[in-house]
């Protein structure tokens, strides 16, 4: 049932890749270790007997009780800089330690794969043990080695270990800091199974385990009720996706009896091309990606989620588990290419997220709301890109965004650690997000301010800094698919596919525009212009420690050159395309069946004019915002005045919160409570059903009762009639 | 070890030993009662202590059922068969198959634990309270080996007088309410599943003496006629269901739940329930195979599944009663069980056998944790409570680990069993399946919020607070290990458990195939060896 | 004249039971009860001449059976008449649980 | 019986005897005062004692006399005096006309069902089987002699209890009809 390739037969087989086991297991064995630091400390066990009370204990608890004393205020608590925690130095050393480890281990089997490139067409499947075997249905637990999964591993510990790194200097100070890092490492323990299953129920594991560890690290500093709701919703909003990856997977296994990738591929190739089967399968995987990657109309939790910590932000809500949509749609990439309407959908709400997004990220005044607006923005980029079947576009968007978006983030990061630092020294208790109290931050942080320019010019997609690349490769991916492709010949709600491809051409120009815009805007307001932290507090802004600006230059590094491996064939000869053919034993057959036989090749004009139009869009947008926005005018948020109008829409982002509120929580609540709870239960079953019957039985009781009225004379009479009754019995027979 | 147990003749006394056990027990205990009367404290230590060995006892004992019983073979595994009253033809009667086993054990397991459970919590009548846990582990025990339906009858009832005292005399203000809607909802199932069985009995001796042998009712019922059989079904179906409980029947279970002390909840979900889908398995679908996947029963079962999975997520979602939030959270995991047992593939019903062990133990686990929470605030209000994962940190990571294994979140032993049911339910009952999986929604959003109003948001209630420093203590946490690495275990790797119920449940499956299409068909089993 | 006593047993017998349910003096009541009775003996008596001398033996047993009852019923009816002053049944209900 | 040659002058008693018995009742049932309603029931009683003799059961016909007439109605009279109830009180203890009403059609009933039930076939398990060893009373064989030999051999285990119940009942009605000592607590 099984087509997995023989273990021994594998050319990776005698390799470092048999270990490849090792990579998952490196975080999780971190998790273990910095979970018993954080509970050893947090806790000795209660007293004997607990209803006997639990006074007189203090003393032993003091300094330690906390696990995550947060603060209402992102971060670092006022009466808190003592208590860092105790285990403070071995858990930097092993939360970061692990993942280092991994990375080395991914490179190795990377160096080992490129070795032997030529021959691992097939997947190099590890089976370790079997997970779920009943009946027809088994379920190994196996980690599946391709060109694609190392991608996605490669940057999974290779950012997860920056962000690491990074994260010793960020919350040092926090006494939750063992317990940060064991949820750290047990999300990348997560995300490396999600990359490295090779099978649909093991990624769900993987995607569950992530979506868990996004919940536990949002939630981070609970106290807080905002952030353990935030935590909360991003769960819930999550599990509504995952219904629909559950429910892929049954059509998969009730159609095709399996559920590995490698199976899975190969039954599609045999179903029929744009049938309902596939496109169901499609639609529900679908919605599963909408779900974890934020997109309409399941975005909502991912700008709440940036409650959490500021490098989870980047590495969780930027660079990793939000991509895993777009990598499931890649990994399936035969299927959704077997499936063109679903393609199309794809396609449409990925841009129209894009769009959308883009609005709302115009507005924002917290800097983390504008760089989680535009992470979801990003992510429409991507499924468009896999959605129109360029998934290697959609891979290398995915991968520059990594870097881009990671940087912005850690450099938020960076900027609030230094405004929170100032607004400590002053016991001010104003928001160190807000952008409209920072301002002039260029001369307290130069290097943070030249990285965060790298990356903003990357992602607004200016040459030659990566995001041009991929942003640009996917618009012509997109442009090439309007003629000749199965998208353009199928047909979406009666629209012909190209008419959707167009559209969804314009729609993608429209949110390059905008991020252009707004990412302009975020920079001018936070580094140009004047200073509106305050006279006293701009004292203390400086330059975060090493320990943090190292991983950013890192990440600027790769920002500026990472678009270099995907250059167009136009102009750079023999070191085009690198990516692209590197991950073609994976992906080459669902393009194949997208594009056809010999593919589509758009004329050397009509590429140049594409990539004109492409650069034009994001130097207009730069330039509207240089141009139009006055950093001078802002004043500090506590002075600012009540948005009106559009404005005031779009910084309650469509009022979409709202509106599911009203349409689907509060019903659901209130049909739960008066309807089901209050109404069915107590009212019908245990009201009229349970107690009705109680209460007839009790009436009969009654009136026998009556009967017993001690009188001899209704006695008699009773007894007359019972015998009357008993002989008319016999003589009527 | 198999030969081991061979050598000790196990197989032949293993069962008849388990049954007797506890009895002795409890005889012990009663007798250990009647001697002090002074001192209720040092009553309550020897009480419990005594109790506790014997459970534990009882739990080593039965852990040689793992390797002595070959659930491959097509014979009942450790079968003993005598007389016992013979002027009605019943017989003591006991054996297992994969599926008994896995819930023997089950109850073996849970047993010492409630204990644990009930350790400081129960200070009145602790004799008494310790013999009735006693003789109910025998009355369930009892209700998982029984091959007679008199016998299966008479520790069915068994079960449930000592569950009534349990709750009427240790439970909580409306214990009196509770403990009679309990016993009268099981009541009127059990006597219309007695009806049926003197019935079947008559029916199958052949107008000579009455024959309440599993195997010899089987035969005679596969071979009913449609219209006679449906009453025999649906009698034995309103007992069962009753128990499960399904839909229209659980208004008893929350009331159940929440006026019970912390081993009656603990007992009433992780086992008592699971006597009703056990029936179905056991009895009610295999016995009348061709009313049971009629397609309107098993449409009406299917439904009524459906409904208590959503409609018991819908509800557990507004409780602000944390112990009657579990409650209906049970109501939507058995109908996962009912959902399985009806879509009738192997991959379901495995799966259906897998959320009843898993959700004995991390129900379980919940009401324990419940239990520890309300000694010490006394309350179950959620709103009551807040922040207690500053204060008390251990008790934060056992409640969020069982409360994500109760959600099915993968890596648990939930997600095993509600994926294995969905996946198995979907070829055989699609638009069930699709429904019943929304209830991976509603799970998480009734239980998170429910945590997160407990152990998260804002510390604030100066109750809460003084909680510091009264974090689990060691009895607390060595009673929840076991339970947690269970959890963890049967996620990860549920595999020993799935093979041993693989044969039993494959063979129900193909036992009911044929007996729908009106052939004999494979039974479960047959004879003893 | 068997057809006949047993018609007029069963005449006197329904007059008994009349009395027993329009009257409400105790002793009365009783005296209506001894009226059945002697209906009843009537009837014992007419079928010894067809069936044998048992049926006299039997009047014996029932005269007993009324001597006794009345006795007793006679001694509670003035225990109640001390306590309650009356003999009316519509004030007694003693038998009220 | 009916086929028997019954003498003119003995069915001319029978039929008076028992129109008078019924009268009788009919006045006993209906007097208010309970000392007029004891003496039309002695009436009745002395009625039948006559048709016990006509029918052969002179022995049971001496002692209704004796035992009905002379000691229990006098032991109603004695308690209706020792009461202080002779005359009718103010309010009649009859019922209200529907009472009369419904027990007039109870009786009705009855007697219809009477007369049904004497054409009713009973099914074998029900019906009285002949006692062995009792024949049908002659008549000749003296007056107390056959009702003697049964009731001390067959019926003699009834006979002595039946004296038990008399014992019993005789202390029951000291213990019951005593005036109770207030000051006997």
């Amino acid at each position: 049932m099984q087509t997995e390739p023989l273990a021994t037969g594998h050319p990776l087989a005698d390799t470092i890749a048999r270990f490849a086991w090792l990579i998952p297991v490196f975080p999780l064995v971190g998790f273990v270790l910095n979970g018993l630091l954080s509970l050893r400390a947090a806790g000795h066990p209660g007293p004997a007997d607990p209803s006997a009370g639990g006074h007189g204990h203090d003393g032993h608890h003091r300094g330690t009780g906390g696990t995550g004393d947060g603060h209402a205020d992102h971060g670092h608590d006022d009466g808190h800089h003592a208590a860092r925690h105790p285990a403070a130095a071995l858990v930097s050393l092993i939360g970061p330690g692990v993942l280092a480890l991994s990375f080395a281990m991914t490179l190795a089997i990377l160096y080992q794969v490129w070795v032997v490139d030529n021959a691992l067409r097939e997947p190099y499947v590890l089976t370790l043990f079997s997970w779920m075997p009943a009946g027809k249905l088994s379920v190994d637990a196996a980690f599946q080695i391709d060109q694609l999964s190392l991608v996605m591993m490669s940057i999974v510990t290779g950012i997860g270990t920056l962000i690491h790194i990074f994260s010793v200097g960020y919350m040092q100070d926090d006494p939750g800091y063992p317990r940060y890092f064991a949820y750290l490492n047990l999300f990348i323990f997560f995300m490396l199974l999600l990359v490295m299953g090779s099978s649909y129920p093991l990624m769900f594991v993987g995607w569950e385990g992530v979506g868990l560890c996004s919940y536990l690290l949002i939630g981070f500093w609970f106290s807080d009720k905002a952030n353990a709701d935030a935590g909360k919703k991003a769960f819930i909003v999550n599990r509504i996706g995952d219904f629909g990856f559950l429910v892929a997977m049954f059509l998969m296994f009730a159609n095709f009896g399996t559920l590995t990738f490698a199976g899975v591929g190969e039954a599609a190739m045999g179903a029929q091309l744009g049938g309902a089967l596939v496109t169901a399968i499609c639609l529900f995987l679908f919605l599963g990606a909408t779900g974890k990657s934020a997109q309409i109309p399941l975005f909502v939790w991912l700008p709440d989620a940036m409650a959490g910590p500021t490098p989870v932000s980047a590495l969780i809500h930027a660079a990793t588990m939000v991509t895993a949509g777009v990598y499931l749609i890649a990994r399936s990439a035969v299927l959704f290419s077997m499936a063109p309407v679903a393609q199309l959908t794809v396609a449409v709400v990925g841009a129209l997220t894009a769009v959308f997004a883009a609005t709302i990220g115009l507005k924002q005044w917290d800097i983390k709301k504008v760089l989680a607006y535009s992470t979801v923005s990003q992510l429409g980029y991507m499924f468009v890109g896999v959605g129109v079947g360029a998934y290697s576009a959609g891979v290398f968007h995915l991968m520059t965004h990594a870097f881009f978006k990671a940087l912005l983030f850690l450099g938020s990061g960076s900027v609030i650690y230094a405004m929170h630092k100032a607004y400590h020294a002053t016991h001010s208790h104003e928001d160190a997000q807000d952008m409209r109290n920072m301002g002039g931050l260029r001369k307290h942080m130069p290097v943070t301010f030249v990285l965060m320019w790298i990356a903003t010019l990357s992602i607004a997609g200016i040459p030659p800094f990566s995001g041009f690349f991929s942003k640009d490769e996917i618009l012509a991916s997109v442009f090439a698919r309007t003629h000749g492709s199965t998208l353009a010949e199928a047909h979406w709600l009666g629209i012909p596919g190209s008419v959707v491809l167009y559209g969804v051409y314009v729609l993608g120009l429209a949110a390059a525009l905008m991020t252009a815009i707004y990412m302009t805007r975020m920079m001018l307001y936070t580094f140009h212009g004047p200073n509106r932290t305050g006279e006293k507090e701009a004292a203390h802004l400086k330059e975060a420690p090493w320990i943090m600006t190292g991983p950013l230059v890192v990440l600027g590094v790769l920002s500026a050159v990472g678009g270099f491996v995907n250059m167009p064939a136009l102009y750079a000869g023999e070191y085009s395309e690198q990516l692209h053919a590197w991950l073609e034993p994976v992906l080459a057959e669902g393009t194949g069946i997208t594009l056809g036989e010999e593919g589509l090749h758009l004329s050397h004009a009509t590429e140049w004019t594409l990539i004109a139009i492409a650069i034009a869009i994001a130097a207009i947008g730069i330039a509207i915002a240089w141009t139009r926005l006055k950093p001078e005018a802002l004043v500090a948020a506590k002075d600012a005045k009540a948005e009106e109008g559009i404005e005031k829409t779009l910084l309650h982002k469509w009022y979409v919160d709202e509106a599911y509120d009203k349409t689907v929580v509060k019903p659901t609540l209130g049909i739960s409570r008066t309807l089901l709870w209050k109404g069915i239960d107590t009212g019908i079953i245990d009201g009229l059903l349970v107690n009705g019957s109680a209460l007839v039985v009790r009436a009969v009781g009654w009136a026998g009762s009556q009967l017993q009225s001690g009188r001899v004379g209704t006695y008699a009479w009773v007894l007359l009639i019972g015998v009357l009754s008993v002989l008319s019995a016999f003589s009527f027979r | 070890m198999t030969q081991f147990l061979d050598g000790i003749g196990y197989n032949g006394w293993i069962l008849p030993t388990l049954l007797a056990l506890p009895l002795l027990g409890a005889l012990l205990m009663v007798l250990q009662g009647s001697m002090q009367k002074q001192d209720p404290d040092a009553a309550m230590r020897s009480a419990r202590s005594l109790a506790f060995g014997i459970f534990l006892a009882e739990a080593v004992l039965s852990l040689g059922l793992w390797w002595s019983v070959d659930t491959v073979s097509p014979d009942w595994q450790a079968y003993v068969d005598a007389a016992w009253i013979p002027q009605w033809g019943a017989r003591f009667t006991v054996g297992v198959d994969g599926i008994a086993l896995m819930l023997i054990l089950l109850t073996t397991l849970l047993m010492p634990l409630t204990v644990l459970g009930s350790w400081t919590s129960i200070r009145v009548k602790t004799h008494a309270y310790y013999a009735l846990l006693l003789i109910l582990t025998t009355g369930m025990l009892g209700v998982f080996m029984a091959l007679d339906l008199v016998f299966f009858y008479v520790m069915w009832e068994v079960m449930l007088v000592p569950m009534y005292l349990i709750i009427g005399i240790w439970g909580g203000q409306r214990r009196l309410y509770a403990s009679l809607k309990f016993s009268l909802y099981t009541m009127v199932g059990s006597l219309l599943m007695l009806v049926a069985i003197v019935y079947l009995g008559l029916k199958a001796g052949q107008g000579g003496p009455p024959v309440f042998a599993y195997d010899a009712v089987l035969d005679m019922a596969r071979t009913m006629p449609l219209a006679g059989s449906f009453w025999l079904f649906g009698a034995f179906a309103i007992a069962f269901a009753v128990k499960v409980p399904m839909f229209p029947f659980h208004t008893w279970l929350p009331d159940a739940h929440v006026e019970a002390p912390t081993a009656g909840s603990v007992i009433l979900a992780a086992i008592m329930l699971k006597m009703g889908t056990f029936g179905f398995v056991r009895f009610a679908v295999p016995l009348f195979p061709a009313v049971a996947m009629h397609p309107t029963v098993r449409m009406v079962m299917l439904v009524l599944a459906v409904i208590g999975i959503v409609y018991g997520a819908l509800v557990a979602l507004v409780q602000p009663d944390f112990k009657k939030l579990v409650a209906y959270s049970s109501v939507s995991h058995l109908g996962f069980v009912m959902l399985g047992i009806f879509a009738m593939t192997t991959e379901s019903m495995q799966g259906a056998l897998m959320v009843t062990i898993s959700h004995g133990i991390s129900t379980g686990a919940l009401f324990l944790l419940i239990g520890m929470i309300y000694e010490r605030r006394h309350t179950r209000l959620i709103e009551d409570f807040g922040g207690i994962a500053k204060v008390m940190p251990i008790f934060a990571v056992c409640l969020t680990i069982v409360s994500l294994s109760s959600i099915g979140v993968p890596g648990t032993n939930g997600f095993v069993g509600e994926f294995l049911v969905l996946i198995g339910s979907f070829p055989t009952a699609p638009y069930y399946t699709i429904i019943a999986a929304t209830s991976v929604i509603f799970a998480a959003a009734y239980l998170l919020w429910a945590v997160q109003r407990i152990i998260y948001n804002p510390l604030v209630k100066p109750e809460n607070e003084a909680l510091k420093g009264n974090d689990l203590n060691w009895r607390e946490i060595g009673l929840l290990t076991p339970l947690l690495i269970a959890i963890l275990w049967l996620g990860v790797y549920p595999r020993p458990v799935l093979q041993k119920t693989e044969a039993a449940a494959e063979r129900l499956v193909r036992g009911v195939e044929a007996g729908r299409m009106g052939s004999l068909g494979p039974r479960p089993r047959i004879g003893g060896r | 004249m068997l057809a006949e006593s047993l018609a007029l047993s069963a005449l006197l017998f329904t007059i008994g039971v009349v009395g027993v349910l329009t009257r409400r003096n105790a002793i009365i009541l009783f005296m209506c009860v001894e009226l059945m009775l002697n209906a009843v003996n009537l009837s014992f008596v007419a079928l010894s001449k067809v069936h044998g001398v048992g049926g006299q033996v039997f009047v014996i047993f029932v005269m007993t059976v009324a001597a006794a009852e009345a006795a007793v019923g006679l001694a509670i009816i003035i225990a109640i008449f001390r306590h309650r002053q009356s003999v009316n049944l519509e004030d007694i209900n003693l038998l009220k649980g | 019986m009916s086929n028997e040659f019954v003498p003119l002058f003995y069915g001319f008693n029978f039929y008076l005897f028992g129109l008078i018995a019924i009268a009788s009742a009919l006045l006993f049932v209906t007097r208010k005062s309970p000392v007029a309603a004891a003496m039309w029931l002695v009436n009745v009683m002395f009625c039948l004692a006559a048709l016990y003799v006509m029918l052969d059961a002179q022995f049971i016909g001496a002692i209704q006399v004796i035992v009905y007439a002379g000691a229990i109605m006098v032991v109603f009279l004695f308690v209706v005096m020792l009461l202080n109830l002779g005359h009718a009180g103010a309010v009649s203890d009859l019922r209200g006309n529907a009472g009369r009403l419904a027990a007039g059609f109870v009786g009705l009933a009855m007697l219809a069902e009477v007369m049904v039930l004497a054409r009713t076939k009973f099914p074998d398990a029900m019906t009285l089987k002949a006692v062995h060893g009792l024949g049908p009373v002659d008549g000749t064989a003296g007056v107390i002699g056959p009702i003697a030999g049964p009731l001390f051999n067959e019926y003699l285990l009834a006979f002595e209890l039946t004296s038990m119940l008399l014992l019993t009942a005789i202390v029951g009605a000291v213990v019951i009809g005593k005036k109770r000592n207030p000051d006997a607590r």
